[in-house]
């Protein structure tokens, strides 16, 4: 069968895998580099710890959790060992990946090579809107204490809410604003380090600017036929959850960002036949990307997600109702009280933590993205691993039904391969896609 | 024209031979084997038998159900095409009713709710996962507990005379928590009805899933057991119709698909 | 009957009378019943040695199989119930005993059961029943030290194995050395329910995979949750297995290999060690009736 | 007369819906439900109006299955049923004070699908333990107290907040002697009837319930239970209303002398302490308050807290329970387990879905029971 669109390999993927190789690997020899490490959420402020100088790295959570999750026999050992610890399963999985590596005392890299001794953090900085946000490090904390070393912890609040169509309230912002500034003097106190406001400055413009790109990209995958799919697009935002602050992460979505224009320009496909669009929603289960192999026998692209694009991009309603890359603040911040406000302000209006608090606006996002991506179905992952993003999902599904947008649920976990059912969930989906009319394409 | 439909289900597989998709010339069910198409070709035996039909007279079949792979372009059967339990079991049931929106599918190991279009055509569907409570196999485990043949399981929940709830959802569990049932001098009327309540409440916490529109029927094995009824449309809330044959309806789907098919291809 | 109605699953019921003993000579006749939910033994016991006992399958209606139970294990022995000093209940049915004085559960009987068996020095004790599998730390008196049962889902339990042995038409007795007889283990069965551990397993066998296969594939996915819940209690030396599970060479023969730990090998019947432990009870609870206590 | 008093309680639970409305017509007031009791009562106290918590039946909740995915707690669940089988359909509002996302799903699916006037979400802070907590959840109560003014045409007064604070101090209070009665070698009152009590003061004006606590401090010194209270049992967990557990476990031979959750002891701890600014002393008491794990943290004060009960109520062995899906709990439970062990109780892991399979129950509390204390003397 002839090719409906010609296919490329992405030019940067290599530079891209070594850049989150090389992350894993610094954090694990900070010290003997002569820096500090320090560990929180794919969401903490990450900017500011960057104010104790350039030798500090850090090591995000979530996607550890995921890397975890993508070796299954080490997933298992970790989860074993959790249970064996006496914790629930129905526990966030990749919060469970992460304690599992403390119980076990091992430490897997990106590649999948596992080594002696869970680094342990010089501190943790975090920040908390789901309910296993600043748990998860408090029960780190402790499990790391029961072997002997104390980590001190810190955690910033912000489970302000959202408003949709208004600004947050002086109020709200400034309790998290004073957490922060309280949070630098925490930073000092603790690592005896003298806080450097204008490395801070530098980190909230890299980071801005880091996830202000990232949103572009996504919407360059308006794009008939789709310059990216979502599994490449998943080794590609990683670097935004793991450094969205650092000079490399703006680089390297700069330089991503030009070859998908390129991309876009000469009609590259991700996928070859793309005949239906589709996009997901929260994590998939990360040991089972091949469903997307699945999908493209079918001529079905997935074209990303509410969450691979607002995870990491950061975006607004413009005033004609499309949903767009939010626009970068005028000036990059002088001082450290500009840098924290700025930062505050850029952050809160995260989709992924809007939906947490309304259902609607959660809906009218994936609707936009339905509309100016021109997709023809949903595929909603009833997540049994992370209750934050599925956290109202079952309102999501009436809302798309009711928009007349079909949609395909499934059940499964991000990083718990025991709660995804693969051959029935793919018995399912290809229903699915024949009940829309679609056949699998010869080969 | 002659068509078949096959449904190759995790028990059984039945298949209804279809005269321009008007009357039905034949038709039979049999238990499903470990070697399915064994099983399949015995059925199939069985429902040509005495008709004076042959293999070679039936333009098309199509298959359906958990196994249907395994006769797919496999001789002796040969099913031309394959299509999802969902789109026959839509097909046959708006065919019959044509009013249906929605159909309840309970056979053996699964469940399925579908919601289906003025064409018979697929809107949105879900499909029971992971915990076999909700299908056939949980009366007939609960009837072996109680020392009941499956289908007399349903007539005895309707002569029950009190309702008791079960705590277990779990077939296993629900089986020992029968068998406090009867040690505490429940009568097996009442367990029975229990059981029943207690797999309609599963069924319909998952139909309510896609919604539950007017006109609702119930098809698949279990719509032949008069004790699910109901608790189900206790549940749902709605008056339910069951079509006559209920466990054919996915056959006799695939069986109007494959004339439908043929139609395509002389066009 | 037809090799096609066959019950594969029903295993063989049996009593003993242990050789030169006379329950004349005795000061304290106790006794034990354990109503399990598959099982029920029954076991008397002359001044703390076992005399005579009963295991057979639990019918539908729990009082009767108690006094069948017991009945059976003192059948030709000339002994009646009312000889028997004390009686103790334990087990699923174990308030469905109407001898029975007292009831105690069967945590605290099996560990002290194993403990007679097998002597001071256990430790963790699995016991893996009908519907359910206990893993039991206890002490150097068989004293329950902590505990954990299986929860929700029933797989990993003998009933299971009771279908399965049906499935693929092996008697239960011989389910275990079948398993045993291939040469590499398979993957196990993922699906841990044993509904769906039953439907993957006709999936395998019509995919051509022979029997022996399958059996191990799924003993092995038994045992892998049986070995979830062992580690979480905790496994100290010595390890043994108690119930009727324990009698599957099958899953006995794979937690050694994958526990790396040889549970020690029964001197008795280890199905029995609920009804022992009881009948223990029972004559402690009647040395202190008399005062002995 | 005592066990009329404790009968009142009963039947005020299993009335609470025929109670409600007859205040209602009565009175002719408000009234407003909440899910979590971090919703400030006092200010809805305050604005005259009578709150009620919204709980659960503990019927198997299929009505829920399309607006809450089945892997949240059968708690938020459970209540949401309530709301669309209209079992509230007398209330005038719906309103949470914030704590975990499973009852946040519960507001929302009710304020999208339940028709009620009035829907507020009170942003309660999670960082309990910075001191910027406080400033800013009075600033959310100022706006939540507006938003009921604007609502109702009706100022909220400092003295309207004034009798709030004091029907509720007083409520707890009185709730709180009668614990006193639980320490006791006997107790004088059973776990059962300490939930009872409890819970029915979540439903009724808290007033009527006070003066009936007055009765009962009169009643119990007098009291003999005329049982063996056995086992000296503590339990702790989510959200508990589980009735039926609580009476077959105490049958089984033990009593609960105390609880840690917030159906219990957790919900009378603490008081407002009067000041000039109203708001932030109410603030402060919801801050400062016995925390739910998800608001505790970076320490673990609610697990020291639970140490210091299990001492002062000298507790013979807990029961961990965990609402299945519970995250906040569950993720506590092997540090708290542990800090119980420390001093010396021994604890026992269950989990609790909307009914409880007692059967498979029984055998495991039985078993704990027996190495706690039952069978000492028999080795
Ligand atoms: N008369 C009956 N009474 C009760 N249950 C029945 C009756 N007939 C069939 N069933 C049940 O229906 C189920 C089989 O339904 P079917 O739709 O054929 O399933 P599948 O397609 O999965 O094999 C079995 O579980 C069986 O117990
Ligand atoms: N001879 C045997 N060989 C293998 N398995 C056996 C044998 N006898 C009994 N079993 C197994 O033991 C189980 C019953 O164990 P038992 O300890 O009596 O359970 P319970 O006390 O829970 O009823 C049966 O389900 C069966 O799987
Ligand atoms: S449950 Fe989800 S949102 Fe919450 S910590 Fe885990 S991954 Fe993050
Ligand atoms: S709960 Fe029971 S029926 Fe459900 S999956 Fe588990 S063993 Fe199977
Ligand atoms: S039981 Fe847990 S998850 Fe459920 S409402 Fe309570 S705190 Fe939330």
């Amino acid at each position: 069968m002839t090719q409906k669109y010609p296919i490329e390999p992405l030019k940067i993927w290599n530079e891209a895998k070594q850049l989150r190789g090389k992350y894993y690997e610094n954090y694990l020899a900070a010290h003997e580099l002569g820096g500090l490490r320090w560990a929180g959420g794919a969401w903490s402020f990450s900017a500011i710890p960057a104010g104790l100088g350039e030798d500090v790295y850090s090591i995000t959570g979530e996607p550890h959790g995921a890397t975890i999750a993508f070796f299954k026999d080490f997933t298992a050992k970790c989860h074993d060992a959790v249970e064996a610890a006496g914790f629930p399963r129905t526990l966030c999985a990749y919060m469970r990946n992460y304690w599992g590596s403390i119980l076990l005392d091992k430490y897997i890299q990106a590649d999948g090579n596992v080594v002696d001794e869970h680094p342990v953090p010089d501190f943790i900085w975090q920040d908390h809107i789901c309910c296993s946000h600043a748990k998860w490090y408090q029960v780190a904390r402790w499990l790391e204490e029961k072997k002997g070393k104390k980590v001190p912890m810190y955690c910033v609040d912000v489970s302000v809410g959202y408003s949709m169509d208004k600004p947050l309230e002086d109020y709200k912002i400034n309790y998290i604003v004073q957490q922060l500034n309280d949070g630098i003097e925490w930073l000092e106190k603790v690592t005896g380090r003298t806080y450097n406001d204008k490395l801070l400055c530098e980190a909230v413009w890299n980071e801005i600017n880091a996830t202000k790109i990232w949103a572009e990209i996504c919407t360059l995958n308006q794009t008939i036929p789709a310059p990216l799919d979502e599994k490449t697009m998943y080794s590609l935002y990683v670097m935004g959850t793991l450094m969205k602050h650092r000079p490399e992460c703006v680089d390297i979505y700069r330089k991503l960002k030009a070859e998908v224009e390129d991309r876009v320009r000469r009609g590259i496909a991700a996928v070859a036949n793309e005949k239906y669009r589709v996009i997901t929603d929260t994590q998939p289960p990360w040991g089972f990307l091949k469903i997307f192999r699945e999908m493209e026998k079918y001529g079905v692209v997935s074209l990303g997600s509410l969450y691979t694009f607002g995870l990491i991009g950061m975006w607004k309603y413009r005033p004609d109702g499309t949903w767009a890359p939010k626009d970068l603040p005028l000036e990059k911040p002088q001082t450290r009280e500009e840098a924290v406000k700025m930062i505050v302000e850029w952050t809160v209006d995260r989709p992924e933590w809007a939906h947490f608090y309304l259902p609607e606006v959660k809906t009218k996002m994936i609707l936009s993205i339905v509309k100016q991506w021109k997709v023809d179905a949903v595929l909603l992952h009833y997540n049994r691993g992370c209750e934050g993003l599925s956290v109202h999902i079952a309102e999501n599904r009436h809302g798309l039904v009711k928009a007349g947008v079909p949609v395909f649920p499934f059940e499964g976990n991000m990083g718990d391969e025991r709660e995804f059912d693969f051959p029935g969930t793919l018995a399912r989906l290809t229903a699915f896609f024949e009940s829309m009319g679609l056949k699998k394409l010869k080969e | 024209m002659i068509t078949a439909g096959i449904d190759v289900g995790a028990k059984y597989a039945k298949i209804v031979v279809l005269e321009d998709g008007k009357s039905i010339l034949t038709r039979a069910n049999g238990i499903v084997g470990f070697d399915i198409l064994k099983s399949v070709t015995a059925v199939s035996e069985k429902a040509l038998d005495g008709t004076g039909l042959k293999r070679d007279q039936i333009t098309r079949i199509v298959a359906t159900g958990m196994g249907r792979k395994a006769i797919h372009r496999t001789p002796p059967i040969n099913a031309e095409e394959i299509v999802p339990d969902v789109i026959a079991d839509a097909k046959g049931t708006h065919h019959l009713i044509s009013t249906v929106k929605t159909v309840i599918d309970v056979g053996a190991e699964e469940g399925r709710g579908v919601k289906v279009d003025e064409n018979g055509k697929v809107r949105d569907f879900v499909i029971n996962e992971r915990c076999a409570a909700g299908a056939g196999t949980f009366i007939e485990t609960m009837a072996r507990a109680l020392e009941v043949k499956v289908e007399d399981m349903g007539l005895l929940a309707l002569k029950s005379t009190e309702a008791i709830p079960m705590n277990a959802q779990c077939c296993v569990f629900a089986e020992s928590e029968v068998v406090t049932l009867i040690h505490s001098r429940v009568t097996k009327e009442n367990i029975s009805k229990a059981i029943h309540d207690a797999m309609a409440g599963r069924i319909a916490s998952m139909v309510l899933r896609v919604g539950v529109e007017k006109d609702v029927a119930l098809i698949g094995g279990v719509a032949q057991n008069p004790g699910f009824l109901p608790p189900l449309k206790k549940e749902l809330n709605t008056e339910i119709i069951v079509p006559e044959h209920p466990q054919y309806v996915g056959a006799f789907g695939a069986a109007l698909l494959a004339l439908e098919m043929e139609g395509h291809q002389n066009e | 009957m037809s090799e096609k109605s066959k019950e594969f699953w029903r295993w063989r019921e049996y009593r003993h009378t242990m050789p030169n003993m006379d329950w004349h000579d005795a000061k304290m006749v106790t006794a034990g019943v354990d109503i399990g939910s598959v099982g029920s033994k029954a076991a008397v016991m002359l001044d703390g040695e076992l005399y005579t006992y009963a295991a057979m399958r639990t019918g539908g209606v729990s009082e009767e199989t108690a006094v069948k139970a017991m009945n059976w294990a003192i059948e030709e022995t000339g002994l009646k119930t009312e000889d028997i000093h004390y009686v103790v209940g334990t087990g699923y049915g174990r308030v469905n005993v109407p001898f029975a004085k007292r009831t105690i559960t069967e945590i605290a009987c099996h560990a002290r059961g194993a403990h007679y068996i097998y002597g001071p020095t256990v430790r963790t004790v699995l016991d893996i029943g009908g519907q359910d599998c206990k893993a039991i730390r206890c002490d150097e008196k068989g004293k329950v030290m902590s505990f954990l049962m299986n929860d929700k889902c029933a797989a990993g339990t003998g009933r299971g194995l009771e279908v399965f042995a049906d499935l693929i038409r092996t008697p239960i007795e011989e389910l275990g050395k079948t398993s045993l007889s291939v040469q590499d283990e398979p993957q196990p069965v993922s699906n841990t329910c044993v509904i769906f551990a039953k439907a993957e397993s006709v999936a395998l066998l019509r995919q051509g995979w022979p029997k022996e296969k399958v059996s191990a594939a799924y003993h092995l996915a038994m045992v892998n949750r049986i070995i979830d819940l062992l580690t979480k209690v905790g496994i100290e030396k010595d390890f043994v297995v108690t119930g009727g599970v324990a009698k599957n060479t099958g899953i006995v023969s794979r937690l050694e290999r994958n526990l790396k730990l040889k549970p020690l090998e029964p001197k008795l019947d280890p199905i029995l060690a609920g009804a022992i432990g009881s009948a223990l009870f029972a004559k402690a609870l009647y040395e202190k009736e008399i005062g002995l206590r | 007369m005592t066990e009329e008093i404790f009968q009142q309680f009963r039947d005020w639970i299993d009335n609470r819906h025929e109670y409600a409305k007859e205040w209602k017509e009565r009175t002719n007031k408000k009234i407003i439900g909440y899910l979590c009791t971090y919703v400030p009562e006092e200010i809805l106290y305050a604005a005259d109006m009578l709150p009620v918590r919204i709980l659960g039946s503990h019927e198997p909740p299929t009505v829920t299955e399309p607006y809450i995915f089945a892997m949240f707690c059968h708690l938020c669940r459970d209540c949401l049923a309530q709301g669309l089988k209209g079992r509230f359909n007398y209330i005038d509002g719906i309103v949470e004070g914030q704590s975990c996302l499973h009852l946040r799903q519960t507001f929302n699916a009710w304020r999208l699908h339940i028709p009620t006037n009035f829907a507020h979400y009170i942003h309660i802070p999670h960082g309990i333990q910075n001191p910027h907590a406080i400033p800013y959840l009075a600033q959310e109560l100022a706006k939540f107290k507006k938003t009921l003014e604007d609502w109702t045409g009706k100022k909220i007064t400092n003295e309207g907040l004034d009798k709030g604070i004091k029907i509720m101090n007083k409520n707890r209070e009185l709730m709180r002697k009668v614990h006193e009665y639980r320490k006791l070698d006997n107790p004088k009152i059973t776990g059962i009837e300490a939930m009872e009590m409890v819970l029915s003061s979540q439903m009724v004006d808290k007033q009527e319930h006070s003066k009936l606590l007055n009765k009962l401090l009169e009643e119990l010194p007098n009291r003999n239970l005329n049982r063996n209270p056995g086992t000296r049992l503590m339990i702790i967990g989510s959200e508990d209303d589980d009735r039926v557990f609580m009476k077959n476990v105490e049958a089984l031979g033990a009593t609960f002398v105390i609880e840690e959750h917030c159906t219990g002891s957790r919900y009378l701890w603490d008081d407002v302490v009067p000041s000039e600014d109203r708001l932030m002393a109410i603030a402060s008491r919801y801050v400062n308050r016995v925390p739910c794990p998800s608001k505790d943290w970076p320490e673990f004060t609610r697990i020291q807290h639970a140490v210091k009960l299990a001492k002062d109520f000298n507790v013979q062995g807990a029961l961990v329970i965990q609402n299945k899906f519970c995250d906040p709990h569950g993720i506590e439970i092997p540090p708290l387990r542990e800090a119980l062990k420390q001093v010396g109780v021994q604890t026992y892991p269950l989990e609790f879905d909307v009914t409880v399979p007692w059967g498979q129950f029984r055998t495991r509390v039985e078993a704990f029971l027996e190495t706690l204390t039952g069978l000492e003397e028999l080795f």
